[in-house]
């Protein structure tokens, strides 16, 4: 087991020492404080952090209803649900746009009637990040809720709790681990999406241009400069992962192996 | 104005088809043997498990009758349940599941927990309101979990063995709680359990299930002193034999022959108490009024100054002897014996 | 709304929003360009998208609010011209040409193509989908030299990365990307006989918002002004 | 809830919609049976399967490890194993160079003893694809072994049961649920993984051609094929993820709640 | 060879230290309130806590030790446990789970099977082999993991409470059962339990437990014979008084004075039986060997003929008297009345 995991943590490990061992020190603070990257990475936070929320709003219903209604269809529907992640990612963009573009499905009449164009604008940047980022939290949410006892479940309603109050009130804390490990997830994917944002929203600084977006664009003029903005989501992504401690990753197991084995 | 449940459901290997009847203050309790299907009875009741046909009407208002799919759900029952497993929400403090059903009906933060802390005193946990229930022991949480149940204030209250998890000493206090505040409110209370002494000290009445079926109601003196089943004759710790009387005789359903003094004819139990059973090693030629059957020793088994003996033949027994006639006799296991009843030992009554 | 206008626009009289369509690999070109471009014309407000020209197109052809379209190829913008999202001709703004490139200090001696066939060298090419790849392809059949490359890449800087990260001996992509690689790669000529000329088109959109300050921006990169920035770029003049 | 679970399913289904509606139906065949669809279809699959074996083998002892054996820096390494989401995909495929490229931290004692490139490697595809893919399983297992209520691992031991056994025959079964979702989203992100393969792997039919590099290449010149590729791949992880039955996804939940509320 | 124990361990409110002795072939029971510790105590001795200071040595191989850094994995201490709360692995039949124990020593799947089916056979439910746990009632999971646990005879048992969830019917014969397996091997059993019953049929000694510390050992006879915790006094239904004693007089913690017929000074234990306590309701002036107390009647409960009455004083005491009694003093709850004991009614004995 042990040898296993640290094989793994070697796996994970030694790319990013690669990346800091090649990554041109010297000239890291300039590329930094770079205009263009310090707006690619805010807008980078700000969408992935849209994105997530939104996944979590409408993920988490999602996540119940396939973990608790049964329904004819529900396999499909939860395959539906977890295609944009196997989509590669220019044919996600062109999906958006077949069904949220000027000329797509529902687009369209976005467009005719509320003159509501998304894509190549900061809302298309979160539907893109969205899309893809969603599936994550919703499958990791339904397994969560399938592996509940729902006997917990059970006793609050004959409390007097309706489904609602139930499901705030005992279910999501229940399964607040899952829940937390979820939102990072999607976070993630959403913070390193890239081809359907460039193809859905566009490559424009400030609006559109989030940090994957720069770096691509990086490596067409300096390589160097592309190392360095990975090198910096990489740290606050990590920045964030560890703040997220323990205690949010949920109860009890903690520490309840003190000892190696 | 009631609690009027007639249940049919079909679970694994219970099939359920039981009927209740419970008035207002009144407590009826539910024994049986395991598997009965005692907390499935409670959980139909509770709403937690519909119903396939029948009718649950609560107050005369028909909660669940799928003739007519009329289902309501179990947040709208008022209905308080105590689980046989506690069933304590983990995340919560122990004075935040007490208030839980309070909070749910939309009191205030205030007035639950005013009201979960005095549940809580009430429980004898008045120092545990902040710890987790991970923190409990195992008595202590099924005392969180009655106090839960009851700080709603529910109409109809449903126990499921609330007192088996308590210690000898919290037990009788538990039960003198319990039986004030119940006498307190004149809603409906069907209680689980399989000590007598719980349902002597709170039942004003009985309901005995055996595999799905409630086999016999009445107050716990009526029912044990005329055992419709082998839970509740070995409840009392009486032999019980089922057969049909024709002329004096009961003939069991397994081909034996009771001769007893006298009893209407028809499907009959007859009762024989252990201590009126005599074992001789030789079959003696008695009066016709008196039995006597063959059987072989399978258990010993020693209460104080008697001895208990099982013995297996055409009707089987418990009988009771003195360890001095046990020394006499020299009996052990796989010895075979004779048991000898008078018919006027035997008490016999309509089955 | 518009109607395509292309009446000569004074530099005075235009203004307002641009958008440009670039190929990426006008990235650096373009974005020095611009501050050029700002002190000719202070009131327009010029924005790049930048990207691969396939996805360019796609983008317009889904209705991207673009003024101008920059292609590194002909093929994406005969793509566009047929389908008839264009205003006017397009006009050829620069051209580009081939080299091999190679690891700094050229480790392995290359010297021209002919040394690319050897089997115990690690050659990548872009895609024929791409225009480095066909110009590629083109190249080496003008020279009449077949090679198995150990991988196609979907874009000319996938081919300088593997060569600049040592995974690959050598690659046949465009100067221009030689020059950006700076002192991370280096160049072996091609001879002019058997080298391929790629273009680089600019074309106004059909529904361009503001035509005449896209027509503005072609003239000027078109024009010395931005001929001579195209120039240190390592790009060829039309 | 429902009505938040109803928009979200509209939001994956209307792109799917919209692929479906805009597919040139009539030249469909001839583009799935070209003979380099085929080939790279096939590849993606073993890839897929291989990065998914790869990231149970060594994310499921991980993932214990990240929740039962409490060490220093414990946070640090979780995050560790989540970076690979969140890099751009290009610069994935760049820290693998650097770590495992012929001139890589690793990868060059590996060129010089064994001979061994993984660049250009069907090989290599699979260490990319697991690279991205391994994370979400992880988070997912680990979120659940957290949720996990100790105990019962407490009676496997009591009953003479090794650490080992006690976590073959008792946490895995009571995180099945969980862990088939983590499968799932990393062999889902395996088969979509273009960035970090094309960069790490290169793209050449037959060894390292996956189906989201063809459909990228195809777009360029021929979006219509680029289309219905993207279909089969969805077609094909649709039937997959359709034909792993509520039963894998575990125990009880099933059919709970058959009315609707 | 036996298991001896030092235990020390602080969790949440629980300080617990006490001292177990358990030889060969015995059957400890451990009694006490809820909360007292003895889940924690049994979680001890199987490795599943490690107690932060003391030493455990199971047939003299020490298996935890602190100060020695010696620690021994639950699965290399020979032990089997029954959890209070079943425990029964969910995903597997109640079948798999009985040979569990078995299969995870290595034991060929055929011959666990068996032996698990045996188990299965003995505790009754051998028609539920293929079944889950889920689909079992609570008195057959119970049931069940008692034969997970013995599948493996272990040297050392730990049980606890084993019979509580078990219907009166099947408690008998599974009590049988258990003490016929108990008797077959020469290990060393803990059982927690709260019904001296129980510990009055299976066990050789028992041990109180209050608050972490072993209050009180001995046979079961001893014990309750001489209480010295008002959890055992509860248990018997006596008056426990803590006192010191000088001169022929108590002199309880509370300042009372309680006259006694003779004992040795010092710090003593004195039991005033219920039924030996006489109410009255006006002082009498008596010999000064009668003790007289006022107190608040503040329960009353009635036990068949009987009536059982709370009072708090500086003396609190429950009193017995019978119903006509009650009826002719016609006391109520909040009533002050005088109860009255002899010396020699007392009895006294050293702490
Ligand atoms: N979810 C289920 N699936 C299958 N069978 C079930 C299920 N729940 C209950 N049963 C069946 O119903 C029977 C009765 O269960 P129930 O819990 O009602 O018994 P009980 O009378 O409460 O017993 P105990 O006194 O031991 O608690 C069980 O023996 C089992 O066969
Ligand atoms: N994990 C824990 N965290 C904090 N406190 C704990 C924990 N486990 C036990 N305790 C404390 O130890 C006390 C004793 O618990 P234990 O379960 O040993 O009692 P018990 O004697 O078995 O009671 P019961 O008869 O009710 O089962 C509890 O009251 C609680 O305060
Ligand atoms: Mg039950
Ligand atoms: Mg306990």
């Amino acid at each position: 087991m042990l040898a296993l995991a640290a094989l793994a943590i070697l796996f994970f490990a030694l790319p990013l020492v690669g990346l800091l061992w090649r990554a041109p020190w010297s000239n890291a603070w300039g590329y930094l404080t770079d205009d263009n990257a310090l707006t690619a990475l805010r807008l980078s936070l700000i969408c992935s952090l849209w994105a997530t929320a939104l996944s979590v709003l409408f993920g988490v219903p999602l996540a119940w209803v396939l973990a608790r209604v049964s329904f004819p269809g529900r396999g499909a529907v939860r395959a539906l649900c977890t295609l944009s992640m196997v989509l590669p990612p220019v044919v996600g963009g062109l999906a958006l746009f077949f069904a949220l573009g000027r000329r797509g499905l529902v687009g369209q009449w976005l467009y005719r009637w509320f003159d509501l164009q998304l894509p190549f604008t900061t809302a298309g940047v979160v539907v893109a990040q969205t899309f893809v980022a969603m599936p994550f939290l919703v499958i990791t949410v339904e397994a969560a809720l399938r592996q509940l006892d729902g006997r917990a479940e059970d006793a609050s309603r004959t409390l007097g709790a309706s489904r609602w109050y139930t499901f705030r009130r005992v279910t999501l804390p229940a399964i607040r681990p899952a829940l937390a490990a979820g939102a990072v997830l999607a976070w993630a994917r959403a913070l390193g999406e890239f081809g359907a944002t460039i193809t859905f929203a566009g490559n424009f600084p400030g609006t559109t241009q989030t940090m994957p977006l720069a770096v691509y664009l990086a490596r067409e003029t300096n390589p160097e400069q592309a190392i360095v903005l990975a090198l910096l989501l990489i740290a606050i992504s990590f920045g964030v992962l560890v703040s997220l401690r323990d205690r949010w990753f949920g109860r009890g197991a903690a520490g309840r192996h003190s000892v190696l084995a | 104005m009631s609690l009027a449940a007639t249940l049919q459901l079909q679970l694994g290997s219970l099939d359920l088809q039981a009927e209740l009847d419970v008035r207002p203050g009144e407590l009826l309790a539910l024994l049986g043997p395991n598997g009965a299907g005692k907390s499935t009875v409670l959980r139909c009741l509770a709403g937690l498990a519909p119903i396939t046909a029948g009718r649950i009407a609560i107050d005369d208002i028909v909660v669940d009758e799928p003739a007519t799919h009329s289902f309501v759900e179990p947040e709208h029952r008022s209905i308080g349940v105590v689980f046989q497993d506690y069933l304590l929400f983990e995340h919560m403090t122990v004075l935040e599941n007490v208030a839980y059903g309070l909070r749910a009906r939309r009191q205030p933060k205030a007035t639950a927990h005013r009201v979960a802390r005095e549940w809580m005193e009430r429980v004898g946990l008045g120092e545990y309101c902040d710890q987790r229930p991970r923190a409990l022991s195992g008595g202590q949480a099924q005392r969180a979990a009655l106090a839960r149940a009851l700080a709603t204030s529910p109409r109809v209250l449903l126990l499921d063995e609330p007192l088996a998890a308590l210690d000898a000493g919290t037990r009788a206090g538990v039960r003198r709680d319990l039986r004030r505040h119940l006498q307190s409110f004149d809603g409906m209370r069907v209680m689980v359990t399989h000590d007598p002494v719980d349902a002597y000290a709170l039942a004003d009445r009985v309901a005995i299930l055996d595999e799905g079926r409630i086999v016999q109601t009445g107050t716990l003196a009526e029912v044990t002193s005329h055992p419709r089943s082998r839970y509740v004759a070995d409840l009392v710790g009486v032999n019980l034999v089922a057969g049909t009387v024709l002329d004096g005789v009961l003939h069991t359903d397994t081909g034996a022959r009771v001769v007893i003094a006298d009893a209407a004819p028809g499907a009959s139990f007859a009762v024989i108490r252990p201590h009126s059973i005599l074992l001789v090693q030789h079959p003696a030629d008695g009066a016709s009024a008196r039995n006597q059957w063959p059987g072989v020793i399978t258990e010993l088994d020693r209460l104080g100054d008697r001895v208990r003996i099982g013995l297996d033949g055409a009707v089987p027994l418990t009988a009771e002897i003195t360890i001095a006639a046990l020394d006499a006799m020299e009996l052990r296991p796989g010895d075979t014996v004779h048991a000898s009843v008078k018919a006027t030992d035997i008490e016999v009554y309509p089955a | 709304s518009d109607e395509s206008d292309t009446t000569p626009a004074t530099g005075s009289a235009i203004a307002g929003a641009v958008v440009v369509f670039a190929a990426s690999s006008l990235t650096e070109a373009f974005t020095e360009m611009a501050d050029a471009f700002a002190a000719d014309h202070p009131d327009v407000n010029l924005t790049f998208n930048f990207a691969g020209s396939g996805d360019l197109f796609t983008q317009i052809s889904e209705g991207a609010p673009a003024d101008v379209f920059v292609s590194a190829d002909a093929a994406n913008m005969t793509r566009l011209t047929d389908a008839a999202l264009n205003a006017g001709a397009p006009v050829t703004i620069a051209r580009n040409t081939f080299e091999i490139i190679v690891e700094p200090g050229n480790p392995q001696a290359i010297t021209g193509l002919t040394d690319l066939v050897d089997p115990n060298l690690i050659v990548v090419l872009c895609a024929d989908t791409v225009p480095c790849g066909k110009g590629a392809q083109q190249v080496l059949a003008n020279a009449g030299i077949t090679l198995t490359p150990k991988s196609l890449e979907d874009k000319v800087k996938g081919v300088v990365t593997k060569v600049t990260a040592g995974e690959a001996d050598a690659g046949i992509v465009f100067v221009t990307d030689v020059n950006a690689a700076g002192n991370t790669a280096e160049g072996v000529q091609i001879p002019a006989a058997v080298n391929v000329i790629s273009e680089y088109p600019a074309v106004i959109t059909k529904d361009a918002p503001n035509p005449a300050a896209a027509q503005a921006f072609v003239e000027f990169v078109a024009g010395p002004a931005g001929q001579a920035i195209l120039t240190t770029y390592g790009f060829l003049a039309p």
